[in-house]
């Protein structure tokens, strides 16, 4: 069991959540972030005082798979979330060791 | 103030005017009668219609900044909130300097049925001295008042326009739409359903005619047929219009569909949801313009008497049955009834009550409210979803359809027969006789001729601005945002 | 506009007509003494208070919308902000329509002691020409700028209540509580309060006495004393209150009371964090109170003069008072001064000085302001804590407190004395006698009377609604937040 | 309401003046010359200028709370939001009480030309009954009128002043620091500016000079000499402000950077961002800050007439103009037009109109807004930047500068050549013989002596301030945010 | 050394941090999400536009702790969060290689 | 391939994000949270209505970095965002399986 854990351009959620449906994937969670990284930011002017800004609104998706639709997952948030502009956004996998469904108590894969 | 005052004229002077009506191009040269005018005793200015008049400009003002200004910014994405205030903020401060450079001067001095002339440019000749009429003979108030008054009209009618297609158009073309938008469209339109000679001068002219002796009767009428031709175009159709109906929201929202059309969709329309970033803010805003419309409607007295407060009579109870008008239909159609939903039909209410508020019955005006709500909601939802165009704030489906309700009904329930106040006549001093049809068909020839007039001459504008600066920004701006991409900052931050 | 008419007709004339006082409904058999009212010269209008009237009318609905829903709306948290900004909303548009099918006609026609009747139901017969009379003899204003004004205190009242139990009550609840509660308990209490046959009418049935010879004596005052018995019961029981301390504060204050006992605490009270959710906007309704209240206040005068300028500096100085004394005490008590304890103080001080605005000297109502900050402190800390009812926005600490506090000082800080005005006597022409512990006795009564009135009406208008669409919403719908439930909108998204 | 009104005496009188004008002090022996003004008729009190004071009196607490509240803490971060609103809030209402008990006298009765006396402490002696003079002969207002307006504009100027240390300093030290600068900084300005002896006293006294003999001439000379002395000391120089640009706006100013200067940067200036939290609250704040500062600047003229219609229209286009030129300048320097910029050019056009309200043509309004925009734009980006003191939120950058624009200005803008209203001369009845270098003299030393006054007055109660209670919280409640540091409570919760 | 991290209720959180400040946990770090799932979301309608909102408030919670506690752990967020109703949320656990505590330096179990 | 996941006060955010772009890390991702730990809360009062509020706002900052640079970014966050009083934050590491660049589709090192 994995969590997969993508960054992606606020936009294009909607269009994920439908890819990853797509393949059977019904839960998901999502965490409003920014990001910083190579996509230019923007300067923020008051009155006399000039902001760099270098961190930019970015969405947080995790979703936890069965170790065997990894691949599947990581493909279908790619495809759904890439524009082929700077700051797309990574997608970074991780080990579960252990999952819960707190209102029914079962565990692992059944707690997807 | 506006096409009342053609009202009371009646329709018999209506008659006697008609003949020079028609080609309006050639009455220009009627010269303006300005001694028969002279020659009435000086209207008198008492302070407490100073006093309501200042008090009324000032309310108007509010309703744009902050009023309309919240009222639309709630409704949009809070990447574009800042947009938006700009957007209405600019207006408000162009339109102020044309206003007193020759807007003013376009709008209401005499000129052709279409356009004044440029004789107050500047506001040459208009000083603390200086007295404007009002509608009761012999009662004045000081020019810069009414000056003021009409300027507050001015800075939000087109600021209205912007709601259809906010969150994609570019701030060059709301920079060079507005003063193009305002010296074409909309000063002709105020002169043409508000430039007229004023009551005295209507007045002295018909007391003159009835004075005159077998010998003078045709000089004394030739120089009421003078006065009386000393108007507008659409004030001379014989259309009743008391706070600005055509003016100001058939205009806007006529504008505002021609405008969205053209710009066309946001970007994402249809597929992301474009929720309001603040209903909070969408409320205040609300408030503020019911707040504000006492000015724009029981200003448009331009006295603080009885008729005043029959004003706002109805434009408090047009409000609020439109709000539980839509409030009801929408429970019925929705299954729930929404905090927007109310507010919605309240400022639909306050748009349909504008033409007729000083001459409804307040049971009128209770019912016009109560049609408008439903005819708004069903416009806001199931034809524009039908239609597809994309009316950001649904300026069209609340000021333009609500105006024209408005606008229409205003010619039946002036009936006296329904509570109305009827139709005065300064030509004799009396309300006129009334006849429903004859008014309804000048009330809709009224609006027909203003959605015309607003509808080409938009489309005309929208292309110059978008040949000259373009009118929507690039997709990339508009997906991170106009408020980032056009202003350099964000309305909010922790 | 309140009971202050009553204290100037006097302790004298009260002695006169308090045979006729009781039992009250008896007494309604006496003819109105249209007669003698008639016989006095016609009072005359002033565009002056024209101006501030209409004024004043605006003022108050800037209370109740933007004002009271920002002040409450801030106060919840955020997913129930629509449903409270939705109720006052509602309540604003429904008692608009009420007040003009049948509710102005019910408070103000005569009728008897405790309700008036439908004579001017759907306001027939109230025209643009009508005049209705102020405070002074020979003054009027047009009838329909009062009609405007006392409906927004009308609409204003019910919405007051709603605070004490927000963020659990189903909308259709409020749907049908306004209307029951404004014509059962507000109309009467309304009539019972401010309604009296009028300064002219007394001016002139006293002077008609004073002129009588000997053998007309006795019908000179019979017909007196018919004039004087023309009015409401509480206002023929001799309490003074300027704007609205009984039938506005204390009454919604008490239905709040009965309204949160019967409803209940909301879900997870004491136990989650009930924070409000934007203090900001508390502060923007607050100001926008505070504003509005000298048109509540102020505007209650009924003209624009020295007495009305009286009137707004008590409304300044007992607000700032109080605002300072809730802040001290809060100090001391709490350890810090809060931004929310000083708006509280300020509004409980502009609940304490509405019945004694135009009554107090300015030191007196500094003083009242400066005591009302600290017991309403006490009620909204101590004494709730102490009880355990959830007023979710203190309504009944504020309002009720406030408003009982406001109601006896006034009897105190009238006093001449203590540079209060003293109460005028129409009988006489001139300040009455004053006796202290007579007026805080009538004060204490009229009190204890909107007490039972209003708690004992409410609680069964309550239990009515309870019984009809039943009061509270599921816990769940509690828990995901009315908003979503109730309207199916949230107030804010990004 | 300002020193136009000795401009109104004219240069003639000033002349004749003078030698009393120095050394002041010896001056306040004179006895004051109430029988001359006693002679002449009683002033009239008009219902519509009382009705247009008592709104332009709500219209100047808008302004405060919630204008300024607003404006102000939209540019904080939210962690200091209520800090900020409660400062406002708190100087409001303590300088409320101040001025009922104390400041009004101080500030607007005879004494010196530096300060009043206490004869008025308590309000004593003014009654429902009490009228002030206007600025035109014969003309009055209920005087509890103009204590009210004159409160407003008492409570808000140290409000302003926090703006410039927001985010940084003690609750405690605020509280301190409003009584003692009200006291010793701001009643003695508004005595120095704003007392004289009236329009009735002149006039009486210029026409008993004229009327008397031979014999009768020197003592008419003396007693007219003796009603001219009986003015502040600024208002004896000959300077010009209409509503209050020296007394508010480079008093506060001053005072604001002062205060920057003596309690230091905010901890992480220059490192960390310090973005506003909401740009939707300021422009509110702008928003009802431009609305009711027609209550302050039309309200000034103390009357509801065709100068007041002046007064408004200024307020309007040099607004306007000042937005659209802070709008442009930015553009073209920065690259792009901000809504922040736009709102503080508003604020800065209505700081520099605030002087000539009633003075300048509108062209003269126009072009004065153009360049104050320009002007503050520069203060508060390039030269604040350069000297690199913090001043959070402008208040020296707007109300500082745009008030020493706009004071020098109006002495240039006056003049009839451009389309102003030169200065009336009460002794003669006329609008006096205008010279532009004596009145631009005039003008700049009045600007340099209250820079001076408020310059070493305010920073000496700043270091009394610092000494007793301390200036400053410490770095850790910086940090953390003064709303929970001092005040317990938090403005925003979800 | 591992990490628990839980969706959960957003009203829960109170009872959440009493459970485990009754096992002895004593720190905890919240962040607010959006989840989507088996739980049916909600319409909005804003005049004519109606939008199936399916991102529902919830909170996660991640709470560091050695690894013989995660048992202990997990039961309380189980037991406490339990509403038993569809939308309780999930628990899932991850492996930690290192902590450090910023203060002082102290590292792993000591950082906690 | 590690995740640094770092809790910090959130005025620090800037020194640690100089500090991280001065060793060449130059993309992290930042989420507001709120942090129960050792650290004093304050009290809220609302009219007669007392809060304790135990949870103050902090940052947590997620940086991906070769299995090589983990000391090292550790190090430099620590130094940056210490202030030395109590609730200066925790850091955790964690291993990532797998990492994509979106827009390139770039896997593991070069995905960063
Ligand atoms: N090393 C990193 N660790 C964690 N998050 C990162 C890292 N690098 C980038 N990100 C996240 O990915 C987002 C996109 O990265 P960026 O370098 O701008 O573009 P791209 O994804 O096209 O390479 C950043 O805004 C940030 O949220
Ligand atoms: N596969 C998943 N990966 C990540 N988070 C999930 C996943 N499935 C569910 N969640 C989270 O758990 C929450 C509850 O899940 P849901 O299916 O609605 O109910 P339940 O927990 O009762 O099964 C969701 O709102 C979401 O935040
Ligand atoms: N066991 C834990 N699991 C997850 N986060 C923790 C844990 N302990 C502390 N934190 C986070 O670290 C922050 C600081 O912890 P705290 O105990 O206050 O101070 P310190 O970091 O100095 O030990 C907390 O606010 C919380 O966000």
């Amino acid at each position: 069991m994995k969590i997969v854990m993508a960054i992606i351009k606020p936009f294009k959620l909607e269009e994920v959540r439908d890819a990853l449906t797509g393949i059977g994937v019904h839960g998901l969670t999502v965490t409003e972030v920014k990001g910083y990284g190579r996509q230019k930011g923007h300067t923020e002017i008051y009155r006399g005082a000039e902001y760099a800004v270098s961190f930019l609104p970015k969405l947080k998706i995790e979703v936890a798979v069965p170790s065997d639709q990894v691949a599947k997952v990581v493909e279908a948030i790619t495809a759904s979330a890439k524009t082929g502009q700077i700051g797309d956004g990574k997608i970074f996998v991780f080990q579960i060791e252990h999952a819960v469904r707190i209102r029914t108590g079962e565990t692992d894969a059944d707690a997807l | 103030m506006n096409l009342k005052t053609w009202s009371r004229v009646g329709i018999p002077a209506l008659l006697a005017a008609s003949a020079l009506a028609l080609p309006v191009l050639a009455q220009t040269a009627t010269p303006a009668p300005d001694a028969a005018a002279a020659a009435a005793a000086a209207p008198v200015i008492n302070k407490g219609d100073t006093a309501w008049m200042l008090v009324s400009a000032i309310l108007v003002l509010a309703m744009s900044v902050p009023g309309l200004a919240l009222f639309y910014g709630g409704l949009v994405r809070s990447k574009n909130m800042l947009s938006v205030l700009m957007q209405v903020f600019y207006s408000v401060a162009i339109v102020g300097i044309i206003w007193v450079l020759y807007g003013y001067s376009l709008a209401f001095t005499g000129g052709n049925d279409f356009f004044g002339g440029f004789s107050k440019a500047f506001l040459k000749g208009v000083t603390v001295e200086s007295a404007g009429g009002t509608f009761s003979v012999g009662v004045a108030i000081p020019e810069l008042v009414f000056v003021a008054f009409q300027m507050t009209f001015a800075m939000i009618t087109p600021a209205l326009i912007f709601g259809a297609f906010a969150e994609r158009v570019k701030f060059s073309a709301v920079v060079l739409f507005v003063p193009l938008w305002v010296t074409f469209i909309y000063f002709p339109m105020a002169h043409m359903v508000w430039y007229w000679a004023g009551p005295d001068a209507v007045d002295a002219a018909a007391k003159a005619l009835a004075a005159a002796d077998a010998g003078g009767k045709a000089a004394a009428q030739a120089a009421l047929d003078a006065v009386l031709s000393d108007a507008g175009f659409l004030y001379k159709m014989g259309a009743i219009d008391f706070a600005g109906g055509t003016v100001v929201h058939i205009n806007a929202g006529i504008a505002a569909l021609v405008g969205c059309l053209i710009v066309g969709k946001r970007t994402g329309y249809g597929k992301e949801a474009f929720q309001p970033h603040s209903l909070t803010l969408t409320l205040v805003g609300a408030g503020l313009l019911w707040v504000g419309w006492f000015g724009f409607n029981a200003g448009s007295n331009l006295e603080a008497n009885g008729l005043t407060a029959l004003a706002m009579m109805n434009t408090f109870i047009a409000t609020c049955a439109a709000a539980l008008s839509w409030m009801i239909v929408e429970w019925l159609a929705k299954g729930k009834p929404s905090m927007l939903g109310v507010v919605s039909g309240a400022i639909a209410g306050l748009v349909a009550v504008t033409p007729m508020a000083g001459f409804a019955g307040i049971m009128g005006a209770l019912i016009s409210g109560l049609v408008v709500g439903v005819v708004c909601f069903f416009f806001c939802t199931t034809v524009k979803n039908a239609f597809g165009y994309d009316d950001s704030l649904d300026v069209f489906g609340v000021h333009g359809v609500g105006g024209i309700v408005g606008a229409i009904a205003t010619g039946i329930v002036v009936s006296p027969a329904l509570g109305g106040t009827g139709i005065y006549d300064y030509t004799t001093g009396a309300v006129a006789e009334y006849n429903m049809a004859t008014q309804v068909i000048a009330q809709i020839k009224a609006v027909l001729f203003t959605i015309v007039w607003s509808g080409v001459g938009s489309a005309i504008v929208f292309y110059i601005v978008h040949a000259v600066v373009g009118l929507r920004a690039t997709v990339e701006k508009e997906r991170e945002g106009l408020d980032i991409t056009e202003h350099g900052e964000r309305a909010y931050h922790s």
